[in-house]
């Protein structure tokens, strides 16, 4: 199964997104945001980075780069789309997924090993969770702290969309702890954290991060099949 | 902007034009040398480029003479790994299978403290370019950071400036921070130590150097538009008067753009791998006059260049100031003509701006033209290279003696082993020994996938190569306090500390990269700090086995001009680097698991001048620094490698600043397991007592953590190799989980209030 | 040469961190008559000759597509500015 | 209750990167009328009660001192806003 990952200008965690697909098992494809082309992959990872700087807003710029208008058809189509950190800023910024993410409420970036609750295990991108694991996985952000206004976030809540939260602590002031979301028909995940970072014994706080990858192959073969 | 274009022919025709070299920092005598080497006066572009080419920062003037000794000491066999040594951007060390490395350190410490964000990013990004420059791909970054006193208000505004400047730029430009120093003195209020270290990896092959060579090639400059940054910068004295230059205000500071240069980067390695160039260079002090002159001293003939074609962000720049300006994030590269538009191509499609200003002429000189006019006609080298050499005087200053024989033995010592137990509390928590996570939390260690180890292990340690896992581990460690007492030993002591931190992780050390922050070379006094320390250096290098490949020097680091008195400690920061045949079996710091014996290695002697407690509990600085075997360094260094190769020990920690009872504190904080130790055959065997056990910091010393099943190999190992070793104790997760750091029979100290202690002190004074 | 002057605020129910760390550190220097704080963003953007309505107009759509978020942020002005720096008292509000 | 508007942008000279970026974006979107871009900060003050001249001259020091940096930045305007978000036609300037 191929999963695309997209680089656009300034994307940094681009490569450790195609290592991560390719240590789950998949086969994955470079995208460049200057082609309007997914080159037949089966999903796409937008991954982690500070694409042009992330100098107006997070994820403003990309948003609107040409290999975007594809990826959002994709998405509306049922593509399987995984945001993670500059990715989930990029998808809320396109729409795709609701809310949007601040500057952390203590002012700093932060770098540090998060322990996360998988809240819903019924999106493309979680089902090889089991509900309610508990797993730990780097985030470093600046701009992590996710809003939305009390309607939306009611809605997220009651629709179970939202994926993964916080635990020990909230690390940015993300409104209900919430650290990724996914869109009504969860093919559309967004996260904060980095899971891509933590795929390979020593090189990462554990391999908790595997899942999210593993789901999407399965999930993929599923379709296959 | 006046009138007349100050050319080469106008030059010749107004002899007697007078000129600002004073106001440029030039000495009546090198205005003169000028002259002399042109024969006529300089004309305004010409005076510019000589003047920030001959300022110390470029020149080396003052500290020439004596870097010269780290290559007289410089052997057959250190040569052995070495690609490329000390004059280019950067050393290159061949790590093996086909791989090499270029790692360097360099300092921006006074634009840090004129605007600590800006000042700081722009250190990261300039290092950083310096690695490209070599045809390698950045991999990691250090920070080495000094400050004034922890609770000075001025300290307030600098620290948390430069450490968001530091994440800012690493963070953004995509490069995992593994490690580096936070240390906090007095001496250093009002000029902070910002010292950067960046490392890049790259194959054989690509190895690039910085040489404009082929008549008819390209000189092309790509990256930023030229702006007034910097101008007068870190090079000369800030200075308004160029008599072709209008009245205009130019900013002293370089604001980073860290998402240009990440585009840069992956826009100079698509060109390197592509074939697409002869020869780069970064533009960095002193920009274009030294790119250009650089370029073409190291090449075959001589450079013309047309000045305006350089891309400008403000069109008002004069020559003379587009010469000088330090903008960041620019590159220049020398392309065949068969290669240009292929170079072209890549540039556009990483919206990078690129213009071909020139090209390497037959003749001797470069040859700079302003829409035509010469502006600049001068033979390279004197530029680059002939540049002013100082013999300064120096001598030992009368005020040595008192101060070594001021030793810490009238210090009072905690006697009872509450006040034991409260003094490891109180240096657990002590501004240079207190957890530097809320640094460190700042700056992403994870980027690359690569980090196999970084802060707060000894080392840091990344992966170079996916398929065999072959890596790196660096250090970066300076003790101005060893190097104020004694600059000699204090010099090779900061080196031995890296040294021993790189083989705790279990890397075989291999070259080494130094950064030598001092006061004025005008006083005699600093002047024997830097020499002795050179010196020190140098020989320490030698007997180690591992030979300096590149660095930086930073002198006039003090506040005032009363001489030593307002010179920040003389601070050599050292960078260490090892290999790593498989960065899978390196070492870490902490302890996982319980039950394992502790193992203490290396003797302990009553050595506490110039120690964190003399400083953090008396605010004492006097006496001898700890003595320093050089011999027994190298013997730990092998037995610790080889540890981590035979999988003898699961952790190794080094023991430096607050001596075994920090290198215990940070060994059970890391993940919480305990420890309980014992000293009574330690205190009969090295003859001192338990204060002097804790807390001296003897050199050459480190504690590991050994699986009960290893135990016998462990010993005999050591005992074969002569290297003096006890078991102080056994890894302990205490009963009912509560695990603590207890010292049999004095006292004991649970894990929770040991990290609180810890923990609390950098939140406290920087939020 | 003229100069389009355009300015973002947070939407008064999101929650502004720096807004809320500059309130909180204007006391401590002795600003006491001070509330609240909320910090947005202010572009000047430059066009070749006249700022045209039909320039105001493609600066009003930058506004709302590029230069904002709807979900976080409010487009409060976009106007000339009346040239130099200082814009007050300039018109065109959006 | 009265508010007060700062404003503050990068000096001329000095480089502004996060204005590079949206200058390079808006002919990609279509918007080609714009040559340069800086962008800046824009800071919302509130006050119990009447902006005396002593609160301008406080929102004034502020800005000096706290939400500017005059190595790299200018205060390019402190005012009362005219009610409203709108500020514009809204009088003293700095
Ligand atoms: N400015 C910094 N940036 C990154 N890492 C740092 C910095 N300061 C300290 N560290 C890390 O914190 C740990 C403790 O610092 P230090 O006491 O200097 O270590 P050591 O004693 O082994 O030299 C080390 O891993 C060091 O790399
Ligand atoms: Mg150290």
């Amino acid at each position: 199964m191929k999963v695309g990952v997209v680089t656009f200008p300034g994307s940094l965690d681009d490569g450790d997104a195609r290592r991560a697909v390719t240590l789950a098992g998949g086969e994955a494809v470079a995208l460049w945001h200057a082609d309007a082309d997914l080159r037949g992959v089966d999903a796409v990872v937008l991954p982690g980075g500070f694409s042009y700087g992330d100098y107006l807003r997070c994820g403003a710029i990309a948003r609107f780069a040409p290999v975007m208008s594809e990826v959002v058809r994709a998405a509306e189509g049922g593509m399987p789309v995984l945001g993670i950190c500059n990715g989930f800023q990029v998808l809320c910024e396109s729409h795709l997924l609701p809310g949007a993410l601040v500057r952390n409420d203590h002012q700093k970036f932060v770098c540090t090993d998060q322990r996360l609750r998988v809240e819903q295990t019924g999106t493309a991108w979680t089902s090889s969770f089991t509900a309610g694991q508990e797993i730990t996985i780097p985030l470093k952000n600046g701009e992590g702290g996710f809003v939305a206004d009390a309607a939306t976030l009611d809605r997220l809540e009651g629709e179970g969309r939202v994926v993964f939260r916080y635990l020990d602590g909230n690390p940015n002031g993300s409104l209900r702890d919430i650290a990724g979301i996914s869109n009504e028909r969860g093919n559309v995940v967004g996260l904060m954290p980095h899971p891509e970072h933590a795929v390979e014994e020593l090189f990462g706080p554990g391999l908790d991060g595997l899942g999210l990858f593993t789901s999407v192959l399965s999930a993929g073969l599923g379709a296959i099949a | 902007m006046s009138t007349a274009l100050d050319t080469v022919t106008r030059a010749a025709d107004t002899p007697d034009h007078p000129q600002p070299w004073k106001d440029l920092g030039l000495k009546a005598d090198e205005y003169e040398r000028i002259r002399e080497i042109l024969d006529r006066r300089p004309t305004g572009a010409e005076l510019a480029m000589y003047s920030v080419m001959w300022s110390e920062h470029c020149s080396y003037k003052s500290s020439k003479v004596h870097l010269r000794t780290f290559g007289d000491h410089v052997t057959e066999a250190m040569q052995e790994h070495l690609m490329v040594g000390i004059g280019e951007n950067a050393g290159v060390v061949d790590i093996g299978q086909g791989w090499a490395v270029t790692f360097k350190v360099e300092s921006h410490n006074h634009p840090s403290y004129i605007e600590p964000y800006q000042g700081a990013a722009t250190g990261v990004g300039g290092i950083i370019r310096d690695i490209m420059a070599m045809g390698a791909r950045p991999i990691a970054v250090m920070d080495s950071l000094r400050f004034g006193a922890i609770d000075h208000p001025d300290t307030a505004r600098v620290v948390p400036g430069v450490v968001s400047g530091v994440g800012g730029y690493g963070n953004c430009i995509g490069l995992p921070n593994i490690g580096g120093e936070v240390v906090f003195d007095p001496t250093y209020q009002g000029n902070p130590l910002v010292n950067a270290l960046c490392v890049g990896a790259l194959k054989h092959e690509d190895l690039h150097l910085a040489n404009a060579r082929g008549v008819g090639n390209l000189v092309v400059l790509f990256g930023a538009r030229t702006g007034g940054d910097g101008i007068g910068g870190v090079s000369v004295l800030a200075s308004e008067t160029f008599d072709a230059t209008g009245p205009s205000k130019r900013p002293a500071v370089q604001v980073g753009d860290p998402f240009q240069e990440k585009v840069l980067i992956e826009c100079c390695l698509e060109l390197f791998h592509a074939g697409l160039v002869e020869g780069i260079q970064d533009l960095g002090g002193a920009g274009l006059s030294c790119a250009t002159s650089e370029l073409a001293s190291a090449g075959d003939g001589g450079m013309l260049i047309h000045l305006d074609r350089v891309p400008l962000r403000d069109p008002s720049l004069s020559p003379e100031e587009i010469l000088m300006s330090e903008s960041q994030e620019r590159m220049m590269a020398v392309v065949t003509p068969a290669n240009v538009e292929a170079f072209l191509a890549v540039t556009a499609k990483w919206d990078v701006e690129a213009a071909v200003l020139g090209e390497v002429t037959d003749g001797e000189h470069l040859v700079v033209q302003w829409h035509g006019e010469t502006v600049v006609d001068v033979p390279p080298r004197t530029v680059a290279h002939d540049g002013p050499v100082y013999q300064r005087p120096y001598a030992r200053p009368e005020s040595q003696d008192a101060l070594q024989a001021d030793t810490p033995d009238r210090l009072p010592r905690p006697g009872t082993d509450e006040e034991l137990r409260a003094t490891l509390l109180r240096m657990a928590g002590s501004p240079n020994l207190s957890s530097r996570a809320w640094v460190t939390d700042q700056y992403d260690r994870y980027v690359m996938g690569g980090t196999a180890l970084a802060t707060p292990d000894d080392a840091g340690v990344v992966r170079v190569d996916e398929e065999t896992n072959l890596g790196v581990a660096l250090s970066l460690d300076g003790n101005g306090r060893f190097t104020r007492l004694d600059p000699r030993t204090g010099a090779a002591l900061s080196l031995a500390e890296a040294y021993r931190n790189v083989a705790a992780a279990g890397a075989r050390p291999l070259a080494v990269t130094d950064c030598l922050n001092f006061g004025s070379p005008e006083d005699p006094g600093v002047m024997w700090q830097f020499a002795e320390a050179v010196q020190g250096l140098a020989v320490a290098c030698e007997e180690l086995g591992v030979p300096v490949t590149g660095g930086n020097v930073s002198l006039y680091n003090q506040t005032g001009d009363d001489g030593l008195n307002s010179a920040v400690l003389p601070t050599p920061v050292i960078g260490v680097l090892g290999v790593l045949d498989d960065v899978r079996r390196r070492t870490p710091s902490g302890w996982r698991e319980a039950g394992q014996s502790v193992f203490l290695l290396g003797t302990t002697r009553d050595e506490l001048g110039g120690s964190e407690w003399a400083w953090a509990e008396h605010g004492h600085l006097g006496g001898l620094p700890p003595a320093l075997d050089l011999q027994h360094e190298k013997l730990l260094a092998d037995v610790l490698v080889q540890c981590s190769r035979d999988g003898l020990v699961d952790a190794a920690h080094d023991l430096s600043d607050g001596g075994l009872a920090q290198a215990l504190t940070e060994s059970v904080l890391r993940y919480g397991v305990g420890v309980r130790v014992g000293l009574d055959e330690l205190l009969d065997r090295d003859g001192i007592d338990a204060f002097t056990a804790l807390f001296s910091e003897s050199a050459g010393r480190a504690i590991v953590s050994v699986p009960r099943e290893e135990e016998v190999r462990f010993t005999d190992m050591c005992t074969a190799r002569g290297l003096a070793h006890l078991r102080i104790g056994v890894t302990d997760t205490g009963d009912d989980g509560q695990a603590s750091l207890d010292v049999q029979g004095r006292f004991s100290v649970p894990v929770a209030e040991l990290r609180e202690a810890h923990a609390a002190t950098l939140p406290r004074h920087f939020g | 040469m003229g100069r389009v002057v355009i300015d973002v605020m947070p939407k008064p129910e999101i929650l502004d961190p720096q807004g809320k760390a500059v309130v909180g550190a204007l006391p401590r220097l002795g600003f006491d008559r001070f509330t609240g704080v909320r910090q947005g963003k202010r572009f000047e953007l430059e066009v070749e000759g006249e700022v045209t309505p039909e320039v105001l107009e493609q600066a009003r759509r930058a506004a709302e597509t590029l230069l904002s978020n709807p979900v976080i942020e409010d487009v409060v002005s976009v106007r000339e500015a009346s040239g130099g720096r200082d814009d007050a008292g300039a018109g065109a509000d959006a």
